[in-house]
């Protein structure tokens, strides 16, 4: 009956496997949702070489910028360099090799490699720098670049809840690409607020079945706010 | 007398219809939101997400796990859902969103538009921007007619990496509101004070005034 | 303020629009969940050489097989013919063209029509006649086909709760190919159990947001058990 | 003596392992629920939208909104999780379902499957047979081992058109539990009282002894 019991008690356990120039699927908008503890691991295992598939790579001292000053990642695949000014030098001096994908289409690309779509059409990009080289196509009259789907040896997502057998629930919008990222990696690593027994979660409201999550942990998370706007209490 | 940003917002805020479902960009689109009508509806959608972005919470109410596109903590307006990032694109990708409200550097007569990348200079990404012009069958782009030298965003040709091609029909200045079709800028209406000479010489591109073309409304 | 508000109050506001001629997705696996009263609407309305996308075509007096009956069907596309005795009778003779679609290919093709990507590679139906005609492609060295997406003049749905947004919440297994649906119509109409307002749902379960869906009404439903399997109470 | 129909699912029921998601195809399929060992947990998953499936209803729980891939009313087990058809068979196409069991009407020695169609016959429609023999890894075709007139079900090409191609590599008929590569059937286990002449009679593809061959054990 212990099958299913994806729990592990330590992030040494959780990102067990990672080895240099492996591909890394990460959830998380800006600092929102992120697997912050699990990114840590990894920047303690100081694993080298890696490809981060991710929307955007943290800030210099906080998520996956935690990982370049080591220069732990080789190549990057984001739709956002944002206000990350380590990312930003790396990737002008090269240093860095970044492949930027735009927001709806990396989405799409993590979905369909968790889906076993190996590719799809999409109009975004068409006659942009990020349709050099993939192939156009017309359907109905409108021009689209060929996408190919990504997967990655691991993937590292941050939900609310889960119960031990790895059914996921997210926290309105720390859910952004991990649902999406789960699905991609051979090993999918889930770090959550609250783990619960199997039955404790709702079947019609679960956002990631557990089919898709092999190691789920338990942390405690800062949740580091990026841009702070709030409005005067009446 | 060029348009403030805010005059610029309240300007678009009149292309809102009741019952709208609005992608507003960041920076001058997202002002848009302060100047909804008051005897309209409208729901914000932001891409990281949300459908019904509310107004930013107070202390109390601040939540690390509620932000919208621009990464700054905001509220859930009454009836909002929250979604996949998958799931946030399919709506913009799929033409679900009714307007698109977004920046650019320069728009082009065939509508091209560049907004994400000046080579060597500036590389923040294009995040969502490119699949919102290539989604979206109602955008407006906003941005200054020219820039701080005089030279004009407006052109024959995006000199830029572009965000999208052939795919924007309305701009607002701060000068001027203009449609593009086969192949010119039209001038369907100019801001207070602004002379129409003042907007040509202003606009690389070809411009085509329109026989409708009259003086901006702002309230 | 009523700029939002989807909820309709006949059914005959609900199919207003549908013209002889048309696509219609219609969401549903078997009998469980499916827009029964709309598909009663189109009985009533006589529409006919409709084009019908839907896993199945219900049986022979219920769901949309009340619709063979008067050969309002003039082509469905489906992946299971199933225990309906007419759909197989006018598939034989001709009367009804028939594109039997492998099942995870239709709930792909109909959330591609949704989500604008207008194509998609698929190992499904490789080497098969589902395949036969189709482009053949190869990735990774694995053998694909490639699919096109479907959209439908109308959508229409069965789900548990809306609220007057139209945000839809499924219930249990009769959600299958509902929340597809309901994003691939020009216009798409959903019944439900059940009408609340605005801010009753959570909008962390919402499963299709009211961006998809145009139309909601309330109605009461049979719900027709096909296969009836009990076990013995202790 | 030929395996029972109940007798195939407890051969088939020995390939289960812990923590297994399991996709059972109808008919002898199904029946391997039956057989799960006692000291293994597998999740059954039904592709109308449903991991987790539990046993049948009492009248009492009965559901209408709650059926299996069948159209049988079912119950969910602990743990369940209910779900889309699209996000369905993104698990099984992108081959996240651990082990597939189905029927078939003939298989042949390069893995090809033919069972959703008797051209002129039986047009039944493919459900979901064609995305789970593509998806999955680890697939059993469950079958008998040729017709009621003694016609090989287990040929050197199919004669009736494919649900898969090259996607089988095991086989359990009620004579025989078999492996496909190279082309060829290798016989791993024959049934209780069943000889392999018997069986080498009734295969019409190339059949290979294994080295390793045994009589299989039935509980």
């Amino acid at each position: 009956m212990s099958g299913f019991n994806k729990v592990v008690t330590s992030y040494q356990a959780a990102m067990a496997g990672l080895t240099d120039n492996m591909t890394v699927i990460a959830g998380g908008f800006g600092l929102c949702g992120i697997p912050e503890n699990l990114i840590e691991e990894i920047k303690r295992k100081g694993t080298k070489g890696l490809t981060i598939v991710s929307n955007n790579c943290g800030v210099d001292d906080f998520g996956l910028g935690r990982l370049l000053s080591d220069h732990q990642i080789a190549k990057i695949v984001a739709s956002y360099v944002g206000e990350n000014a380590e990312f930003e030098r790396q990737m002008m001096s090269g240093e860095l090799e970044v492949e930027l994908t735009p927001q709806g289409t990396l989405a799409e690309k993590m979905r369909a490699g968790g889906a076993g779509i190996p590719a799809f059409y999409t109009a975004t990009g068409y006659g942009t720098p990020v349709g050099e080289g993939k192939e156009q196509r017309s359907f109905n009259g409108r021009d689209y670049i060929l996408e190919e789907s990504i997967r990655g040896d691991f993937a590292i997502v941050k939900a609310w809840k889960a119960d031990t057998y790895g059914n996921l629930v997210y926290r309105k919008t720390a859910r952004n690409f991990n649902p999406m990222a789960a699905t991609a990696g051979k090993i999918t690593v889930a770090e959550v607020e609250e783990i619960v027994e199997p039955g404790m979660l709702d079947p019609d409201q679960i956002h990631t079945p557990g089919i898709y999550v092999d190691r789920v942990i338990q942390g405690t998370f800062e949740k580091r706010i990026e841009q702070r706007t709030v409005r005067a209490s009446l | 007398m060029a348009l403030t940003r805010e005059q610029m917002a309240q300007r678009v805020a009149q292309e809102l219809a009741d019952g709208y479902y609005v992608n507003l960009g960041i920076g001058i689109p997202t002002l848009v939101a302060n100047y909804v009508p008051d005897d309209i509806d409208v729901m914000l959608q932001s891409e990281n997400g949300l459908l019904g972005m509310g107004e930013f919470p107070t202390e109390e109410e601040l939540d690390a796990d509620l932000i919208n596109a621009g990464k700054q903590t905001v509220t859930m307006a009454t009836g909002a859902s929250i979604f996949s990032s998958a799931e946030s694109f399919a709506m913009i990708r799929g033409g679900h969103v009714d307007l698109t409200v977004l920046g650019a550097f320069e728009v082009d007569v065939n509508g091209n538009i560049a907004s994400y990348m000046i080579p060597g200079k500036l590389i923040k990404g294009m995040g969502g921007a490119m699949d919102l012009v290539a989604g979206a069958d109602n955008i407006i782009v906003t941005m200054t007619h020219a820039s701080k030298h005089g030279e004009s965003k407006l052109l024959s040709n995006c000199s830029l990496p572009l965000t999208g091609k052939n795919c924007i029909k309305k701009v607002l200045t701060d000068l001027a509101y203009l449609e593009i079709k086969e192949g010119k800028f039209h001038l369907l209406e100019y801001a207070p004070g602004v002379s129409i000479e003042q907007i040509q010489s202003l606009t690389e591109g070809e411009l085509v005034i329109s026989d409708n073309v009259r003086e901006m409304k702002i309230a």
